[in-house]
């Protein structure tokens, strides 16, 4: 497990489990959130991806890490909207970098979670500020990248990752968006936290170790 | 109040492929999981293949472009939204014969970006990929980097027809690529609703007109346009959609041109062929040649009454691929 | 509200024509005085000439089937009436090369009596002229000499282009006409209708529908329909336009036919798709393979939502004229 | 003229141009009658032949008494609805009966009418009873067969014709029509003239030395 530094196969099979039923016990009030903000799909999107993730997961060897993740980036690559996508693409990093390796450290984790923020920023041309997901997914790698500095616990840098992605999320009502559909509805939607961004949150919440401190 | 012919609202794309496929078995294959039409068969030489694709509800467009001198493959999103990474991603593999593949985007932001990510895809195994966007829209003109910019319509199919020429003939990727940037370059249109478009299942318009107005400037999702202007005679509106189109392009007399007078669903073929008249006397009074033309409903926004008008300046090289055979569905010489 | 892109209703037919004959230079030559559209180029070798025609409203009918392979000459009356005996007659003379004309009919009264004076005023110069009456309608089925009979719709697409391609290789216009008489008394057409149709400048349909009424068995000229049924999913629609024709061909398990899937005006081709699939499916069921299969708007009645369905009993020769080669505006392959 | 009981190509023009004449100034009561037994366009197909008429007329020559029966044939022939191509035929008959004669007597003028209803007949397929324009076209035929039987002068005969037709055409309101527009409306229409055979009647109405008698 993570217990010894290294988040392996099981592990990181565990934390994808996790996120995707939160996730999906969050839908409802995420769906709300974009009626709210945008164009009211982001929940129909997420339970796409997420039935469709459930169906992948089930033919997982189990082998490596880097599996579940690759499985959630097809899940989500193959659902419309935007979200979809990026999440799928920001999945996909995480599997890439990851790589082969039966187990991986924070310092990976770290690597992963910047290469696939980036990869959603170049593909959405956001920057934090824009109330979107990238507002949560930037401070969570840079909790990962200072806890690595530091020589922190995966654990711990977890924990942080957390914290600052839902702190981002958290954020994200004071904002109005400039990417995305909820740009179309400007200041009406200030007030409203950002669905992507929360379900960052939700998803680092739901690493080993988080919500169990 | 609209009705259609209909089951369930989320097979109904689904289901018309499966009918189009039935129907034009010896032109089209359909790929299920994930979804995308190819051609029946593949080209006898390995070639720059084509891939287009968007949202369902414009059809003939895309999957009715599928086969030879013009696509590889069509990929449908469901109704007025961009199909996935995944379905573009194996479209792109499918297609590909190992002279790369050419992607044809129309502009928006769901369609740039899963073709973005579909070619990150299939470029981490060496397939090579180039796009050409399509932003014909002058409705959606606006200053460079103030917004997602000009919506793609109708141009895409000189860009689908020049550039399946060009690949059939052996042209490089990179040449594929040019020519169709050239091309959409060269291309604006200009469309006006006199009715909306209901999305499939549903009985309510996108929006309401009243008896004397005009959309003017609209897409091809039953979006709002950018004006509403007076209803009025053939000859009193087509002029607003060919006006801004020719002076867009700054065409002047002695130019030459493609034209694509494009019916948005429900206009009937009597009133296509009077607003081409219009824009044909038009286009003759400023000496103006239309060197080609389409006339029909080839890019449609469901069942809208309307139509647009695209212009494309034309060389000879143009209107020689234009003029290459083309086998598909929906256009055959 | 219906709207259309129109300038005088009563020059609109005239305009349209003008605009059609200039977007098609290559296929087609629009003789103003009297109407028709002829080919723009005649036949290399003498052969039977093939002259359609009847009330506008109905395009691509029949001038978009004018060209190599189908039509000589289309005669276009005015909106939902007869061409006029002088038109007809003008064409007729014009596309007969010495070897005859077929006039092929669809049964509405004033074109058969126009069609017939024109015949008598060729034949006074020895022009021969043979007749097909097409009467598929089987709305309108009723016992002999009870009334005008069958109205002849989308059948007569069948009956163009076999009989086409009949005397483009050389067939006696004895032997065209017999060809164009069996495949008429082998196939059967049943319509509904979402919605009616406006005539052109005017803006009221010519019936309404109740949100849940399908009219059943409605021509193509906005005249109502037999009867009103309730509205459904295409898996309940489409069966009451099937199985009337089935069993009014009598066909049976191991029978071959061509479908025709027409759209008769605003509706979709994802619509007609999903019909489409329908149609398969239901004959699927029964063992009656559809050789081949004709989906679009091709027989419209102006914007009219609804669709047709034809059959006709197919053998080996029917598809082998079928898919001998065509070249007009709407059909080409 | 016809007083020598002969009609040269004088006549038969002033003939053919009183019969535009009136047909001009009755086509809006005639329009009625088809509005309340028909479907309401025989005044405007008819104006349509009629100006059409009159622009082929200014061509004539003078030459035959034919001639002016084949303008107004092609005049008719070239407008739509039922009656104009069936008086196109019947107007045919006549100048074709009268072939390159420079004057006609009425044996030839009986034999014409005859060819010409006869024509009427086979195209529309009415008989005389079905409330159509062969109600007033049978009788004013049967009326000149008589007369030239007898022996009489040609205005008589005309006269005899014109009367013929005229009671042929006020029969029609009894009847129910079984061909035609007007057959859709049935009981509806019974009482109303039937406006084709009205027609008939006004067109022998104005043959020479009719009206003046
Ligand atoms: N350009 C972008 N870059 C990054 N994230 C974005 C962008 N646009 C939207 N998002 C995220 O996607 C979420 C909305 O997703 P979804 O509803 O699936 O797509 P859509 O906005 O196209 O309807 C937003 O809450 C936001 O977090
Ligand atoms: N089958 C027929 N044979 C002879 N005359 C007919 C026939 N049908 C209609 N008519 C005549 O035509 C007249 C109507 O002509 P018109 O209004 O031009 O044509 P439509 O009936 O097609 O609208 C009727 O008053 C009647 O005299
Ligand atoms: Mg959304
Ligand atoms: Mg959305
Ligand atoms: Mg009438
Ligand atoms: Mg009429």
């Amino acid at each position: 497990m993570v217990s010894d530094g290294l988040l392996d196969a099981a592990a990181a099979r565990a934390w994808v489990d996790a996120f995707v039923g939160v996730a999906d016990a969050e839908r409802g009030a995420l769906g709300e959130l974009d009626r709210r903000s945008g164009d009211g799909d982001f929940g129909s999107n997420l339970q796409t991806s997420l039935t469709r993730a459930r169906v992948e997961l089930a033919s997982a060897t189990g082998a490596t890490p880097a599996e579940p993740f690759a499985l959630l980036s097809t899940a989500f690559l193959n659902t419309g909207g935007t979200s979809g996508p990026l999440y799928g693409m920001w999945f996909r990093e995480l599997s890439r970098t990851f790589g082969e390796a039966e187990a991986v450290g924070l310092d990976a984790l770290a690597a992963a979670v910047a290469a696939g923020t980036a990869t959603v920023q170049r593909l959405g041309g956001a920057t934090v500020g824009d109330k979107t997901m990238v507002d949560a997914l930037a401070p969570a790698g840079d909790a990962l990248a200072a806890a690595a500095a530091a020589g922190d616990a995966l654990p711990e840098a977890l924990r942080a990752a957390a914290l600052a992605a839902r702190a981002g999320a958290e954020g994200t009502a004071e904002l109005v968006a400039r990417r995305g559909r909820a740009s179309y509805v400007g200041e009406v939607a200030r007030g409203v936290i950002d669905p992507g961004a929360v379900t960052v949150a939700l998803f680092f919440e739901a690493a080993p170790g988080v919500s169990a401190s | 109040m609209r009705r259609q012919f209909i089951n369930d609202p989320q097979e109904h794309v689904r289901e018309a492929l499966d009918g189009f496929e039935r129907t034009y078995p010896h032109l089209v294959r359909w790929n299920r999981e994930p979804s995308y039409v190819a051609r029946a068969t593949p080209p006898a030489q390995p070639k720059v293949a084509l891939v287009a694709g968007g949202g369902s509800g414009h059809e003939p467009l895309h999957a009715g472009f599928v086969g030879s001198g013009m696509l590889d493959a069509a990929v449908p999103g469901a109704i007025f939204s961009s199909p996935t990474a995944i379905q573009l991603e194996a479209a792109t593999r499918a297609a590909d014969s190992g002279r790369g593949v050419l992607h044809v985007i129309k502009n928006y932001t769901g369609d740039v970006m899963n073709f973005g990510i579909a070619a990150e895809l299939v470029s981490a195994d060496g397939i090579e990929v180039e796009r050409v966007l399509v932003a014909d829209d002058l409705a959606t003109d606006a200053p460079e980097g103030t917004g997602p910019g000009r919506r793609g319509t109708a141009a895409v199919l000189v860009v689908e027809k020049a550039c399946g020429a060009a690949a059939e003939r052996g042209a490089s990727l990179q040449e594929v690529a040019a020519l169709g940037r050239r091309i959409a370059d060269n291309a604006r249109t200009m469309a006006m609703a006199l009715a909306s478009c209901a999305h499939p299942g549903e009985s309510e318009p996108s929006f309401e007109l009243g008896p004397d107005e005009v959309e003017l400037g609209v897409g091809i999702h039953g979006e709002r346009g950018v004006a509403r202007v007076p209803f009025g005679t053939a000859a009193q509106l087509v002029p607003q959609l060919v006006d801004p189109v020719v002076e867009a392009l700054g065409l002047t007399r002695g130019d030459e041109v493609i034209a694509i007078v494009n019916g948005l669903g429900a206009t009937h073929p009597l009133e296509l062929s009077v607003v081409f008249r219009e824009t044909a006397l038009l286009l003759e009074e400023a000496g103006i040649t239309i060197a080609r033309q389409l006339v029909g409903p080839y890019v449609t926004a469901l069942d809208m009454a309307g139509v647009s008008i695209t212009l494309v300046r034309a060389d000879a090289e143009l209107v020689e691929l234009w003029d290459a055979p083309v086998r598909t569905a929906a256009l055959t010489w």
